[in-house]
């Protein structure tokens, strides 16, 4: 078992659901990322994914999308990103896992870059665009050093496909909880229970749920049925129209 | 360690997991019907009675005469409908959605051909269809914008990153996640994640098949080289494929130079020193991208050669020597758009006029037994914007500048 | 009593005695050229190596289905090179002119297109091209323009008369009279002195001996009708040659209705009761002209067959009941454009939307055994400036606008 | 022999070279008209042709085609050309002679056309666009009433076609200069020589030579070469540029 996920399995027995939330580094700056995290750790956030921003952000709604792009025409590069994150997980004692997209790791060397988070303390990664049958060296060198090559369940996936990604995945799963790119709300209806359902059925791992959730209500609805909620782009609206210090609060109102 | 989707070790199938078994429905449906003759047999019936197909093989001799060398032969697939290679790709891909049942397409643009052509394949066949074309190429192609909207497409101008096809491309993955059931996506070039290389290039090899019939028939024996200018790749490869076996014919991919190779406002992928390999996109090849992997900024005259990727079966064949690369500038591109108008009579589109240039540039130091044959992937009448900016044409922008007037004035 | 050049009592060869030796060797050079199956030979083999010949006949089947009656299909003359029917004649008479020795061409044009394939002939010929387009065609047809000058024509601009068609065919001749020894007039369309008629008609009857080839093999029997439409008649008569003999196919012509028939704005000789019997531009023909004689000023939003006079070979089969003739009004063509956009991914040119005007009306009273041809003479991306102004197309104009104020800024 | 060639061959014992001169009807207007022919009458001219105007003037070059066109434009119809013909032919007693193109007496019916010039005392008809193969009919009728339909030679013309020409004309020939249409100047050169020979040779009909004679000295060089030099364009042109006054001065010039 992954350090991420005895984490996340210790935590579980002190809360009905956790939450994981989201940001993308450089924007709109490392200083109010570094403020943004402060205020999500210090009202209760379990597990942060830090997006490096890719210029092309395939997965990605409007919002990450643009934020993605601004960071890197404000000039923000990787190893600045990097740095950022080794300063992060040094300072807040939560689980910290990169979000990219896989020419990022391609780029600066698959085990480099797994050796660097690695050493960053970076319990897991999240790379939307690598599935198992292309990632193969990257799920064995990310599981080699006990770290989390994150996989990730869609609506549109078949049990069998689960349990080849579980089998492929460490740390939890993330369940993306419709189709689409993130940012859009989802409707929870009869659809996304059986879909869960298939999930649980599929794997032992913790299972995370993200797109589109965006209220305590939303929360409270996966709580018992997940394990995990995801704030994505809810947050980075919130301190793009309110600022970093609105952040606190929307994260102590969910739960 | 050869996986499906791979040549070399380039292509492969990077895609989010919510489009699986969008893939996996994708390529079982498409090796059905490669397996099937009577597919490629209705295909064939297609492009000859709705597109002009077997395009002909036109013989240049004014220009052949003006370089002395080698006879230079073009393959004009300008004269497809629509104008454009594009249209063997998209009218290929469109039979493949009637079989799947769905009724909605979508796809990138960057000249607007390939948007165009999809269009006017949606329309054929009855499909609902969105472009995604990124701003600066709908500013730079609005008579074809104005086309695809008259066919019932609808047209939506990129806004992110770079806003060409890059942008456009991502864009239409965006929906395509959204709207996988209904929703065929009809990739424009011989990119993008695995079946995608593959299948373009099977549409696109009609080009090359009938190219090496043509010439055999017309000049007795194989040409000396080939060229074809090299966006994404996909009318190159369909040129390519016809003479691959053919050890003798050499294959030159000419790319788009912008404003030369060292000037960083380029788009040469494997002819330049600038791309480096990558993922992106869905699929792995020589991308032009920084130390960190951020895709750059490109710049071509052509918006549809202005792309950071290039077909990783180009790729492959690049790094295993069969086909050779090169670039043109724009203004090596226009004058050899010029001459071509000139001594020919034939109007390149501003893509196609750089393997023009290449071409022109070795003929003379071929011999008179010899030919060489330029795939002419497009007509030039869609760059008319472009082309009388590129030549300051002043009656032109009067022309422009008068009916602004008089539309100002209908406003009012 | 039926003179040569004469078609009933119509046609016939009014020229000015200076041009009287121009035509003797004229009507040898052709007579020749007629006569010798290698003429013809090397024209098809032209027309399929130059152009994309033979031209497609696609099968409409949304519209077919749409109108509920007859088969509609559709003969491609938009694929071929340059974009329009013009191509046929004028490579044709390219042909003669090579055999003639001489070395300058001029050509009248009023939709553009005839220039256009006038320039492109020249500049595959080799020949001098000098251009007469009346200023308000050119006004109409301005990417036309440029691409005759990009191909190395000149092209002036006609400030006589009604600024149309018609007068730049007044210049052509003025010209002619001039340089007749060097130059050769290619005539556009099937009218003017003999022996340009019977040339012009030789030329295009290629498309109608394709189409009576491709609709038997498509349908297995003759269509019930063929439509076209006719400034000139150069397109119509090239199709209706091919179905002359076939007494059971209806041969339906169809004019400029422009505002209406009875709006006194159109072009209609033989569907409207406007014309009458005259002699102008060098031959006899129902023309539209005043009691005193004077032509009349014509309008159609389509420049091509904006023109007062029509084939004399067409007045005579109107005469002899054997070609039917309507007129379609400028709204009805852009209402049949927009379906034909819209339903076949296909854009006509204005001027030959009016066959389809036509064919549409009379489709749903024909059997669903029928099948009908329309002949397609051009392509309709010429037209965008025409069409987008006809549709009001909001974004064509900002863009237009915008386009304005960039060159208006490059100028300070 | 026509009423016109005699009148001409008379002239000839008088002078060594005739005057013939040009206008069109209507413009600039019929006032303009009468009062240059008034000019030209009173100053020698021996011949006059009047252009009723056409819309497709063909042969006519850019002076005289303005001049058709502002004519019709302004609303001049035939029915007052012809009217005002019939005044100035009782007015003035020189030849006068219809020039215009064929689809004026076509569509006016020709006989009746030739019938009413003749009741209007017109001597002959200029008609560039009628070679004789399409005027038969046009040739006899205006033959039948002694009047000459005038035909044209070309320096393109062989000397077999002039012998046929010749055949169906009457009254004179009518000697087109050179190439081209009219209103451009005329170069008098070898060539010219040998075409006026080749005229000679092929007919006993005067000889008018037009296109491009603007001076006395065009004129003194026509003199022993032709029996009438053709003032076109130049009257038009002067009339314009400095109005009706100037045409007696200018043709008193001439001789
Ligand atoms: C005319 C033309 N040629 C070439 C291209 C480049 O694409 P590819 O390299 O896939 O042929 C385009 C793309 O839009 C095009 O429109
Ligand atoms: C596309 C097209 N169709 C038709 C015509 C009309 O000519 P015609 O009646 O000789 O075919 C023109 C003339 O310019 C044309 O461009």
């Amino acid at each position: 078992m992954t350090t991420l996920e005895e984490t996340l399995r210790e935590a579980l027995t002190r809360k009905k659901i956790l939450l994981m939330t989201h940001l993308v580094l450089g924007y709109p700056s490392f200083e109010v990322n570094r403020e943004v995290i402060r205020q999500m750790v210090k009202n209760g956030v379990d597990m942060i994914e830090m997006q490096i921003p890719f210029s092309e952000p395939v997965a990605d709604g409007p919002m990450i999308l643009k934020a993605n792009q601004e960071s890197i025409s404000r000039g923000v590069k990787l190893e600045q990103c990097l740095e950022f994150a080794a300063e992060i997980t040094a300072e807040f004692h939560i689980p910290f896992i990169f979000m990219t997209y896989y020419n990022i790791l391609y780029k600066y060397g698959i085990e480099a870059f797994i050796d660097r988070a690695y050493d960053i303390n970076i319990q897991g990664f999240i790379i939307p665009d690598l599935p198992p049958e292309e990632g193969k060296e990257y799920v064995e060198l990310a599981k080699s050093r006990n770290m989390a090559p994150i996989q990730i369940f869609a609506p549109t996936s078949t049990k069998e496909r689960m349990q080849l990604l579980a089998q492929n995945g460490a740390g939890f799963i993330y369940c993306v909880a419709r189709r689409g790119v993130t940012g859009k709300k989802t409707d929870f209806d009869q659809d996304f229970n059986e879909y869960i359902a298939r999930c649980r059925s599929a794997t032992n791992l913790p299972l995370a749920v993200g797109f589109g959730i965006r209220s305590k209500k939303d929360v409270d609805f996966l709580s018992g049925r997940a394990d995990i909620a995801v704030i994505g782009t809810e947050t980075i609206r919130l301190v793009d129209e309110k600022g970093a210090e609105a952040v606190g609060p929307f994260i102590a109102s969910l739960r | 360690m050869i996986k499906k989707g791979y040549y070399g070790h380039w292509g492969g199938a990077f895609i989010p997991e919510i489009l699986f078994e969008t893939f996996k429905e994708l390529n079982v449906y498409f090796e059905e019907a490669k397996n099937d003759p009577s597919f490629w047999e209705e295909y064939l019936q297609l492009m000859s009675s709705y597109s002009c197909r077997p395009t002909p093989l036109t013989y240049a001799g004014n220009v052949s005469k003006h370089f002395g060398g080698a006879h230079i032969y073009i393959k004009r697939e300008d004269l497809n409908h629509t104008g454009a290679h594009k249209a063997n790709n998209v009218m290929g891909q469109g039979l493949l959605v009637k079989r799947m049942g769905k009724k909605r397409v979508i796809a990138e643009t960057g000249a607007g051909q390939h948007g165009v052509a999809t269009a006017t394949m949606a329309a054929k066949f009855g499909f609902d269809c969105t472009i995604y074309m990124g701003e600066e190429d709908v500013q730079r192609q609005r008579p074809n914008v104005f086309w695809m909207e008259k066919m019932g497409a609808t047209v939506v101008p990129v806004t992110d990153g770079s806003k060409t096809l890059k942008d456009a491309i991502n864009e239409a993955f965006r929906d395509w996640v959204t709207n996988m059931d209904s929703t065929h996506y009809v990739l424009g070039t011989v990119c993008g994640p695995h079946p995608f290389p593959e299948m373009v290039a099977w549409f696109q090899s009609i080009i090359g098949i009938e190219a090496r019939e043509q010439i055999l028939k017309a000049f007795t024996k194989l040409p000396t080289r080939v060229y074809a200018c090299v966006g994404g790749g996909s009318n190159a490869m369909g040129i390519f494929q016809g003479f691959l076996q053919d050890e003798q014919v050499g294959l030159v991919g000419v790319e788009a130079g912008g404003k030369g190779l060292s000037s960083g406002e380029h788009a040469s992928r494997l002819a330049g020193s600038d791309a480096s390999p990558g993922v992106a996109q869905g699929y792995k090849t020589m991308f032009l991208q920084d130390s960190d992997g951020q895709m750059l900024d490109t710049h071509s005259v052509a918006a549809g050669l202005d792309y950071i990727g290039v077909s990783p079966i180009l790729s492959d064949l690049w790094e295993k020597g069969r086909v050779r690369f090169t670039a043109a500038t724009d203004i090596e591109v226009m004058e050899a758009l010029d001459l071509t108008m000139k001594k020919e009579g034939i109007i390149p589109a501003l893509e196609s006029a750089h393997g023009f240039v290449q071409a022109f540039k070795e003929a003379p130091d071929l011999g008179t037994e010899e030919a060489i044959v330029i795939n002419m992937s497009g007509r030039g009448d869609k760059d008319i914007f472009t082309i009388a900016n590129a030549y300051g044409d002043p009656s032109w922008k009067k022309f422009i500048i008068e009916r602004a007037e008089q539309y100002k004035n209908d406003k009012e």
